[in-house]
């Protein structure tokens, strides 16, 4: 009969044993990650391009301190060394992509270090935390250092840029508005990642299509940005457009990277639509009333402590349930 | 002399075992709302302080007769009248001061430091110990919102009491002394302390079981459950 | 082109290719068959023979003891070795009788094989059908080995008014029932119409996924002029056959947590437990052989085969060509829901639909991390629940909150485990949480009676 | 309008959790479950609203009228305690349920120092008697809503995997630091 | 019955007593607080007028106007204090004008919730400043980004334009204000040195 028999089969090695199912998907976390990195890889091309080497070196500290730290805490809370599953590198190079151009290293360190520490790794590291740690970072230097990161310089192959200003700075402190076209070809203002369109599209609908990151949270934005905008600019034409509200300032970047983290938006698909049109709502309301030119992280960080009660909340009806 | 080891804690309990903002996680709002500056949290915790050890005078000397029902009232009456004379003498004599402690001042009124300490020892207690008791929390309030204030000074504004701190090329880090900066500092500072008293403990235990083990007579069962804590 | 499904589920490799155009083959017989006394869901059955008893195939051995449960047929002509407990495809130890075939001696006669008198499908009754699937030792082909004579014989009062044949064969791999459509379609609308008549239905429907076009032409073309019988094409997705989830797809309705299918007018059979019942009818055959796929890339030469209840694994891998030298887990069942065989000495029993055997490649194992909240598993679960936190219930031990969450509708399906990209054996904890949960409902019912 | 931004203002440019310090204690305390935490800041938006129209009557009607302003610290927590007794007393009586949700956290809120803070405030910001009733309700919206969020938050946490030395108190204030930095989003939204 | 009195009793003597002490420090207290705020209005007033030596209350308009003197007892021009909405909140700041109005003599900041370190700068000098001797005429303008062009220009905070603005507005509504009142033939010669 045959050559292997059963018998023999056994002795060699042992049968694996495990309980069903017997397959899994062949995503796995560190994969997700790294694909993400991946799709981040056109803006970081487009930020070295429009503002040149030095931005190289602003994302590249925040990367390394951002793995640093990781490494760090979990050497010092002797935890297995889990930074090549790549959500640190994520992290650090969101926070590089969207400080202003010319940020100090210093500053973008101390940004990283926090976004790590006090918001991801307190929280029991990967999966746990309840804010974007990304925009944890952000958020902590703007509150530390609001002048440095409120300062733009414009990009190097600007031929007709709108002066310093971002486009939303330039309409919320001067009633300047910005043409579509610099906006979306990123002859603009802004920080680093935030500024080309195109560059962001290309990353954001790789994600979209390799299923990465989910598309119902930048469809719930959009969505919301449109009517939400577009309300109050059929009331009163001199606040921004929705298109403006699109293509101006980190909307597509926040839309895309950073409202789809998975760890700190709703499980839920009803939870996922509720988080983005709460983000769009937010954005709005502090893009036209607020004392603040941008919005997309502030309204991302808001969203974000909702996140509990909206999967609380979204939790589908079970299978055959009748809801009384 | 043992009667004197125990006035004796009784002052330093509330230093640091029973530190009331670090352990007792009383009167947060003022620890965190004032202590922008070293110097802002030292003058509250001088004001809490008067009002704790007064109040806690007064009401151990009157406890054998209020009656239970209007206990907390008349504590409270006691209180804010102490405060009433703090604010006031605050706004004659530092009117600077005072502006900048703002509306925190008369809140030391509802502060639960104040009113815990006199449902939970001076309304049981000698006026003696009362006092000694409140001079401790005090103490112990003292240190916590002085380093709270000291750190948020230090790095949101580079001074320390006022004096320049830290070199010009530190660029102050402004969230600090924003509300953010007070939560986060304090949250850090708290879980450090923790951090530090469980390694502490740890190593205490540890010692013990050590101990325990040189001992001949030890049980099998012993020694399996010691693996686990290590 | 959208076909007829439910929300949710998952869609693995299908791999399919590897046996679905092998022709059934009839085994020959083993060196000794195991006959487990519960090879169903329910009650043991009563052995009625002794050691060194001489039995012919087809004989009774064992018979059913309470309403659910169901009789053990011998399935060679031989004598018992043992009655006692013996390795089982369940992954457990459980009492069987094992029975070496005879060796005629010269001039000795062997007794002959038993069968039951075959009867006519167009006059019988619904009260011998019941009998003769009773007396068949007839169990659920689908997966959980339910006696099939008790949901012929639904309680006083309830409106059937659908009877589905589950032809999806939704796992992975298997390709048992599709072969059978192919082959064998008028055996199966056969048994359809037998078990409408037991249970008084007009209406009967034959649910296949998309992935098998042989079979849903082969069906069509059997019910094409038979009134009242349909064919419903589905869409091709895990665990499309689970018995919810053919509901909700072939007619709309959701059976509520803790009812069956009857509550809402519908019985369901797989297709091998249709043609099991048309045999028994029709020829008078009891349960003795089991209809398996034997495939993977574990494995030299997968087949469809006949194989004799009781044989014992090994025998079949061996008539299959041995293990690959690359062969890693021995599966009987599908891989979503079967279980991972130790000891291949355990044997196929009435309702074993197929033995995959899986390689390194297959069953490379992917590193554990922490739950990203990704939601995947939540998107995937047919029946709504969180996986997520039921898991992290179950670890923690908060069993309230998992009860109130929904934990014992979980049908471990796994469709959450397997596209975790995490990799946490969410359905692992989550059948742990269960288990702990109704162990917790009984007490309380016990302290509360 | 003018009512509309006050409420905005309290409830949420200027939380009086996260921007104000006030009533940190039943924050920390109370925000471990949702279950409780949102009845408290229902219970606390009522006590708020009833503080708001009885302080600013007792100021106006009495204590400036009479001069003795330096009264106000003892009228008004006694005024407010004793009104708030009153309240559970009438609650009690009316409905049981009722009384079960809210009753039990009303004599914590009594002394809790988001109701004085917000006598003062009323008084410190020269609010006439309608706006102080917005402002009572929007500081209590505020309050519910930022305990709310933290009792959500804090349901996922124990879920998580906290460091032990930050558990409890700690990472409770870490979160209400990265909640008062999400909300300074909304800084000048108001009084631009 | 007896418990209530006692009750009653218990609590009317604390209350007695601790009234009666309120009263006793308030009635120290109140002079020197009185004191203490008039003193900060006078400081604000002269450190706008730096010319000034004396000042009168208006009682002629319904907001808070004080007219300065020199030292000969002439009028030099007004001290106005006003308000409006900063950033955060209520921004309070007392300018000094020049007696027909048209020029700033110099600004104080009053009473302000501006974010520290960032629009608190709107009462420090690079700021305030250029208030000093500032045309306001027809109002005060503010430039963004580059040094004042024009006479009547300040430039803004970087990082606080907001804030920055605010002031400008609160300057020149408190201005437009005192110019119609000044316009509509108010006396406010009138009242001398006291
Ligand atoms: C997750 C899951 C998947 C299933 N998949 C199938 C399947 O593909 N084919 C099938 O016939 N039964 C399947 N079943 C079993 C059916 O739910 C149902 O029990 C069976 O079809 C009933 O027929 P029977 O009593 O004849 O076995 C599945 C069950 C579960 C829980
Ligand atoms: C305890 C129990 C009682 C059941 N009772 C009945 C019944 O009375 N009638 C019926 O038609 N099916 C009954 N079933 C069968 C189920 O509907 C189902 O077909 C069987 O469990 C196999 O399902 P599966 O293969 O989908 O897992 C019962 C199942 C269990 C577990
Ligand atoms: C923490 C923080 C505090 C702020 N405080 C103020 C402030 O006090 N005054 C102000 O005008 N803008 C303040 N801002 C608003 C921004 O700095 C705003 O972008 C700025 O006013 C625009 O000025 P720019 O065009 O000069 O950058 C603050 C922003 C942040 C993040
Ligand atoms: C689609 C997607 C988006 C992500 N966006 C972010 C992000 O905005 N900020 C961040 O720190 N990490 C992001 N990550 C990485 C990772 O989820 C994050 O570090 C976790 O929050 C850490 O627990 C993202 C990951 C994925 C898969
Ligand atoms: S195993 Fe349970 S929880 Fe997981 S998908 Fe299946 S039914 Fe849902
Ligand atoms: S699929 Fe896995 S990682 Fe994603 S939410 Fe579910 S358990 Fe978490
Ligand atoms: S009473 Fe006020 S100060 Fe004291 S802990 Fe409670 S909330 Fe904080
Ligand atoms: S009872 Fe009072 S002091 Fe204690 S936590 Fe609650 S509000 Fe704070
Ligand atoms: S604020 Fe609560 S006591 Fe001062």
């Amino acid at each position: 009969m045959s050559d292997v028999t059963v018998t023999e089969a056994q002795n060699e090695r042992e049968l694996m044993l495990s309980t069903s199912p017997h397959l899994q998907s062949r995503w796995t976390t560190k994969q997700i990650m790294w694909f993400v990195n991946l799709a981040l890889a056109p803006c970081v091309i487009s930020a070295v391009l429009y503002f040149g080497f030095y931005q190289l070196l602003v994302i590249a500290t925040a990367v390394i301190f951002a793995v640093g730290t990781e490494a760090l805490i979990q050497k010092l809370t002797k935890k297995p060394i889990a930074v090549m599953d790549g959500s640190a590198v994520i992290t650090g190079l969101l926070l590089g992509l969207i400080v202003p151009p010319n940020f100090s290293l210093v500053s973008t360190a101390l940004g990283s270090i926090f976004a790590i520490g006090v918001g991801k790794m307190i929280f029991g590291g990967l999966g746990y935390n309840i804010f974007n740690p990304a925009l944890v970072g952000r958020a902590f230097l703007q509150a530390a250092f609001p002048v440095a990161i409120t300062t733009w310089t414009a990009p190097n192959y600007a031929v007709d840029s709108v002066s310093s200003a971002t486009p939303l700075a330039a309409l919320k402190f001067d009633g300047v508005s910005t043409a579509v076209g610099p906006l979306f070809f990123g002859n603009v203002g802004g920080s680093l990642g935030e500024t080309s369109s195109i560059a962001i599209l290309l990353g954001g609908i790789f994600l979209l299509v390799t299923g990465v990151a989910n598309w119902r949270i930048p469809a719930a934005m959009t969505i919301g940005v449109i009517v939400f905008g577009g309300a109050l600019w059929l009331i009163d034409p001199s606040y921004p457009s929705p298109i403006f509200h699109i293509f101006a300032g980190s909307f597509l970047f926040g839309a895309f990277y950073m409202a789809t983290d998975y760890v700190s938006s709703p499980i839920t698909g009803v939870g996922m639509w509720i988080y983005g049109l709460g983000i769009a709502l937010v954005l709005v309301l502090i893009r036209v009333f607020g004392g603040l030119p941008e919005g997309v992280m502030y309204s991302i960080l808001f969203m974000n402590a909702f996140v509990p009660l909206i999967n609380r909340y979204t939790r589908p009806r079970i299978f055959g349930e009748v809801k009384s | 002399m043992k009667k004197q080891v125990t006035l004796f804690t009784e002052y330093t309990k509330g230093v640091w075992d029973q530190n009331p903002v670090f352990k007792q996680v009383l009167g947060m709002c003022p620890a965190l709302a004032v202590t922008v500056s070293a110097m802002n949290g030292i003058a509250m915790a001088l004001a809490t302080t008067f009002v704790l050890t007064f109040s806690s005078l007064i009401i151990s000397l009157i406890r054998k007769v209020i009656p239970t029902q209007v206990r907390i009232a008349s504590f409270i009456l006691i209180i804010a009248t102490f405060v009433t004379i703090v604010d006031l003498v605050m706004r004659a004599q530092f009117p600077a001061l005072s502006k900048e402690l703002g509306p925190y001042i008369p809140l030391i009124v509802v502060n639960c430091l104040i009113l815990g300490r006199q449902e939970a020892f001076s309304s049981k207690n000698t006026p003696g110990r009362a006092v000694l008791d409140s001079l401790g929390m005090g103490t112990g309030f003292l240190i916590a919102l002085g380093s709270l204030g000291g750190i948020r000074e230090i790095l949101g504004s580079r001074t320390f009491l006022g004096l320049q701190v830290m070199p010009n090329a530190f660029d102050p880090w402004l969230v600090m002394i924003l509300p953010a900066g007070a939560f986060l500092s304090l949250g850090l500072m708290m879980g450090f302390l923790n951090h530090m008293n469980l390694r502490k403990k740890d190593r205490e235990e540890r010692e013990l079981v050590a101990r325990h083990l040189q001992e001949p007579k030890m049980s099998l069962e012993h020694g399996e459950e010691v693996k686990s804590w290590s | 082109m959208k076909f007829k499904t439910f929300p949710g589920g998952v869609h693995p490799p299908e791999e399919k290719e590897l046996s679905e155009h092998q022709p059934f083959e009839i085994m020959p017989l083993p060196s000794m068959v195991i006959l487990p006394l519960s090879q169903h869901l329910g009650k043991q059955a009563k052995p009625l023979v002794d050691k060194r008893a001489t039995v012919a195939r087809g004989q009774v051995i064992a018979e059913a003891d309470g309403f659910i449960s169901a009789p053990v047929h011998s399935t060679i002509t031989g004598t018992v070795k043992s009655i006692g407990s013996e390795p089982n495809s369940s992954g457990y130890r459980k009492d069987a009788i094992v029975i070496i075939p005879a060796k005629p001696k010269e001039g000795e006669e062997l007794p002959e094989d038993v069968s039951m008198p075959p009867l006519d499908p167009a006059t019988v009754t619904p009260d011998e059908i019941r009998a003769r699937v009773k007396e068949a030792g007839i169990v659920g082909q689908g997966g959980a080995a339910f006696p099939t004579f008790v949901k012929l014989s639904p309680p006083e009062g309830k409106e059937l008014d659908v009877v589905i044949i589950n032809g999806c064969e939704c796992e992975p791999y298997l390709t048992r029932d599709d072969r059978f459509m192919i082959e064998r379609p008028d055996d199966i609308v056969s048994g359809l119409r037998l078990i409408m008549r037991a249970l008084g239905v007009e209406k009967g429907v034959i649910g296949i996924e998309i992935n098998k076009p042989d079979a849903i032409a082969s069906m069509e073309k059997a019910v094409a002029d038979q009134p009242g019988l349909s064919v419903c094409v589905l869409q091709t997705k895990y665990p499309q056959g689970a018995e919810k989830m053919l509901i909700k797809a072939v007619n709309g309705r959701e059976v509520p947590p803790g009812k069956l299918p009857l509550d809402v007018g519908a019985v369901i059979q797989n297709i091998g437990t249709a043609v099991a019942i048309h045999d028994a009818v029709a020829k008078g055959e009891a349960s003795l052989t089991a209809a398996v796929t034997v495939t993977g890339r574990g494995i030299r030469t997968p087949k469809n085969l006949f194989v004799p209840v009781g044989t014992p694994l090994k025998d079949v891998i061996d008539f299959c060509g041995g293990l690959t030298e690359d062969a890693a887990k021995v599966i009987v069942g599908g891989p979503m829901m079967g279980v991972a065989q130790y000891d291949l000495e355990a044997p196929v029993m009435k309702a074993t639909s197929g033995i995959v055997i899986l390689n390194e490649e297959d069953v490379r194992t992917q590193e554990e991390t922490a739950c990203l909240r990704c939601g995947k598993c939540v998107d995937a679960c047919p029946v709504h629940l969180l996986p997520t936190r039921l898991a992290r219930l179950a670890e923690l031990d908060r069993l309230e909150e998992a009860e109130e969450l929904g934990i014992t509708v979980c049908m471990e399906c796994g469709s959450c485990a397997y596209t975790c990209p995490a990799h946490i054996p969410l359905v692992q904890w989550l059948r742990l949480g269960k288990q702990r949960v109704i162990q917790q409902q009984r007490k309380r019912k016990a302290n509360a009676a | 309008m003018e009512l509309i931004l006050i409420f905005i203002s309290a409830a949420i440019v200027n939380n009086f959790v996260l921007a104000y310090f006030l009533g940190i204690c039943p924050f920390i305390g109370v925000s471990n479950k949702l279950s409780s935490a949102f009845p408290m800041g229902l219970a606390t938006t009522f006590v708020m609203v009833i503080t708001a129209i009885v302080t600013w009557l007792i100021y106006h009607m009495i204590l400036v009228p009479y001069d003795v302003v330096y009264l106000q610290y003892v009228s008004f927590i006694l005024v407010v305690a004793s009104l708030v007794q009153f309240v559970e007393m009438f609650i009690k009586k009316v409905s049981q349920p009722l009384y079960r949700a809210l009753g039990i956290f009303l004599p914590l809120i009594t002394t809790n120092c988001a109701i004085l803070g917000l006598a003062l405030f009323i008084v410190l910001k020269e609010y006439s008697f309608v706006e102080a009733i917005f402002y009572g309700v929007g500081a209590g919206a505020g309050f519910t809503l930022a305990i709310s969020l933290m009792a959500g938050i804090r349901e996922e946490l124990e879920l998580a995997n906290v460091p032990r030395p930050f558990q409890g108190a700690p990472i409770t204030l870490i979160v209400a630091g990265l909640l008062a930095l999400a909300f300074m989003g909304f800084a000048g939204m108001i009084s631009v | 019955m007896k418990i209530i009195l006692s009750m009653l009793a218990t609590l009317s003597v604390i209350g007695i007593v601790s009234g009666g002490g309120l009263a006793m420090v308030s009635s120290w207290a109140d002079p020197l607080i009185a004191a203490n705020k008039k003193a900060a209005t006078e400081q604000a007033i002269f450190q706008v007028q730096t010319a000034a030596k004396d000042y009168k209350k208006m009682e002629s308009v319904e907001y808070e106007l004080y007219k300065v003197f020199d030292e000969s007892g002439n009028a030099v021009g007004y001290a106005l204090p006003w308000e409006g909405n900063g950033f955060q909140g209520k921004i309070r700041i007392m300018i000094g004008l020049s007696a027909d109005a048209s020029t700033i003599t110099a600004i104080e900041i009053l009473e302000q919730v501006e974010t520290p370190g960032l629009g608190t700068k709107i009462a420090e000098d690079p700021f305030r400043g250029q208030f000093e001797g500032l045309p306001a005429d027809p109002q005060v303008d503010w430039v963004k980004g580059a040094p004042p062009t024009k006479e009547n220009e300040v430039q803004t905070i970087t990082g606080a334009t907001i804030s920055s603005k605010a002031i400008v507005a609160i300057v020149n509504d408190g201005i437009s204000q005192l110019r119609s009142d000044l316009a509509s033939g108010e006396d406010m010669a009138q009242g001398g040195a006291q």
